[in-house]
């Protein structure tokens, strides 16, 4: 299995972080640094579909290159004499990143014979599922009116929010567009509960959110049949 | 094709109730079999799921039964959940560096990276295909990968791994970047270090 | 034993999969099939499991694939096989913050911990050591320890807990830490803030 992902033409599927892109870049005869146009490095970084594949993550990483290659195009646009005296400082900054560089290839080159694998056992599911129990004990005596009580305490009103018990975010909208879209491509429509069966309330709050999106696009058009009840996500086309 | 032997299908039903993959050794302990004869057992076990839906396979450590890909779709529908998401390749490197460098903290990540790993380690905490392994002596959190990790890159373990030396840049390839790097001019500033990890948890 | 159909396949990876028996009706669905097809697909698929250490039983309203009596033993063997004795260090750390402050939620636990606690917490939870204990003022759930907790550490109470060498966490200092912790939510730059990604990574 040969992995060359430094041969590759330069695209959102060979571009594996700030580091990676430089050396395909560097290690790339055909591109001057000095010649490339920053607005087209974005371009054929994340393509024209961008918005459709967002990556946080990656575009964040791309942003930090941007800034570096800016900045390194602006020296030499500010035409620093070819002749003059290295600085050793900057010769010094310059070795320890090429160590840097040297030192990172092997694992972005290993990403690469990971996905290599994913793709291969993608299509593998596991069971996972817990043994059964020991016969769970009978219930010691229950109180049915600790069961009212309980739903009672439920259905009062909370207290005014605090923010102190805000976790912090970590599902976003384009993620759930996209997990949206992908399960819409079955072509099939989808239940809304069974959807975000399992997932706390904010993930559902935020699929909500990604499904209105997606309806919003005209990908998609949803109908509940009873207040409060499940909401159907129908794909723009699918038979009822 | 043969009926399974009782041993076969002492396997057999092991695999399918177990969780997580079952070592050799828990086979063993399991059946009170020895090791020469769970070998036939599997391998028959193997065969005689040819042709069928699911697989026998060895990973994470040990056997286990599983669905083959060509039913992966109506598996989703099953489970009414979208297909396994796409990683991201900031997800993909990430995994790269943890399972050579296991146990391995978020600051030598990103050193290795060369941009923080947080927002990339905590995803692939969520997705459970990272896991923690303790911490460090400063007191970082160390990671390692999980078992759905084996089973997703469909590995036995850290040995199914090819040596990093295979994926290091050659000499050649090694010089030519750094003098790539040396006429792409003066950088008192190096790009890497823009992106300097942010934590020290 | 004929190969089984594409179809049969499909039925076979949904009954390994699926957590409960699948009405007829749920297969047609998963598969886009016929009931006739199902029918015959079924029939050749409890005929290839003849022999095996699985069969397919037609239970609870619809179809299960299920381990054959003969296999019991091997399996009740599984069953009692001790779970993961040993506490992860992530849930060690987590059992010893709830033990000293609680109750004591999720969040408070994670900025103590400075990774996200949800994972450990859950698992404590299963596993019988931590339980919740109501609600705090924002709503977040608390946890406290569980009896099992007690007896697998040996413990009377609170007060059998060891005293921590450099801090004082009994009675209103406890209180105060708690305070603090509540209080470093509302907090941008709280120190020990968990780092959380943006997105899953």
């Amino acid at each position: 299995m040969s992995v060359e992902p430094l041969r590759q033409p330069l695209s959102l599927d060979v571009f594996e972080g700030s580091l990676d892109l430089l050396v395909t870049l560097l290690l790339r005869e055909e591109v001057d640094l000095f010649e490339l146009a920053l607005a087209e490095l974005v371009g054929a970084a994340l393509g024209e579909s961008a918005l459709d594949r967002f990556d946080a993550a990656t575009a964040s990483e791309l942003v930090v290159l941007l800034a570096a290659l800016a900045e390194l195009k602006s020296r030499r646009l500010l035409g620093e004499a070819e002749d003059e005296e290295p600085d050793p400082d900057a010769v010094e900054a310059r070795e320890r990143l090429a160590e840097r560089l040297v030192a990172g290839a092997p694992y972005r080159r290993a990403a690469a014979w990971l996905a290599e694998r994913a793709a291969a056992c993608a299509g593998h599911r596991y069971r996972r599922l817990a043994l059964a129990p020991a016969a769970a004990p009978a219930p010691p005596q229950g109180e049915p009116r600790a069961l009212a009580e309980a739903m009672d305490r439920l259905l009062r009103a909370r207290p005014a929010p605090s923010l102190a018990h805000l976790t912090p975010r970590r599902v976003s909208l384009p993620a759930l567009v996209l997990r949206l879209r992908s399960a819409l491509r079955q072509g099939r429509q989808l239940s809304f509960d069974a959807l975000v069966d399992g997932v706390d309330r904010l993930e559902e709050a935020m699929m909500l959110l990604a499904a209105l999106e997606v309806a919003r696009r005209g990908e998609v058009r949803l109908e509940q049949a009873v207040p409060f009840g499940d909401i159907a996500i129908i794909p723009v086309g699918a038979p009822t | 094709m043969t009926p399974l032997s009782p041993l076969g299908r002492q396997i057999e039903a092991l695999l399918f109730l177990s969780p997580e993959p079952l070592p050799m050794e828990a086979l063993r302990e399991l059946t009170g079999a020895r090791e020469a004869a769970l070998a036939d057992a599997l391998e028959a076990l193997a065969a005689r799921h040819e042709e069928g839906g699911l697989e026998v396979a060895e990973v994470g450590g040990g056997f286990a039964l599983r669905t083959r890909p060509e039913t992966a779709e109506a598996c989703d529908r099953l489970r009414a959940r979208p297909p396994e998401e796409r990683l991201s390749p900031a997800a993909l490197e990430t995994l790269a560096v943890v399972a050579y460098l296991e146990p391995v903290t978020r600051p030598e990540i990103g050193r290795l990276r060369g941009v923080a790993a947080d927002a990339a380690v905590a995803g692939l905490v969520e997705r459970g295909l990272l896991e923690e392994a303790g911490r460090a002596t400063g007191g970082a959190v160390q990671y390692r990968t999980s078992l759905a990790f084996q089973q997703r890159f469909g590995l036995r373990g850290a040995e199914d791994l090819p040596p990093l030396e295979r994926f290091e840049l050659s000499g050649p390839e090694a010089e030519e970047l750094r003098r790539r790097l040396a006429e792409a001019g003066h950088m008192a500033e190096a790009p890497g270090a823009v992106a300097e990890p942010a934590d020290g948890a």
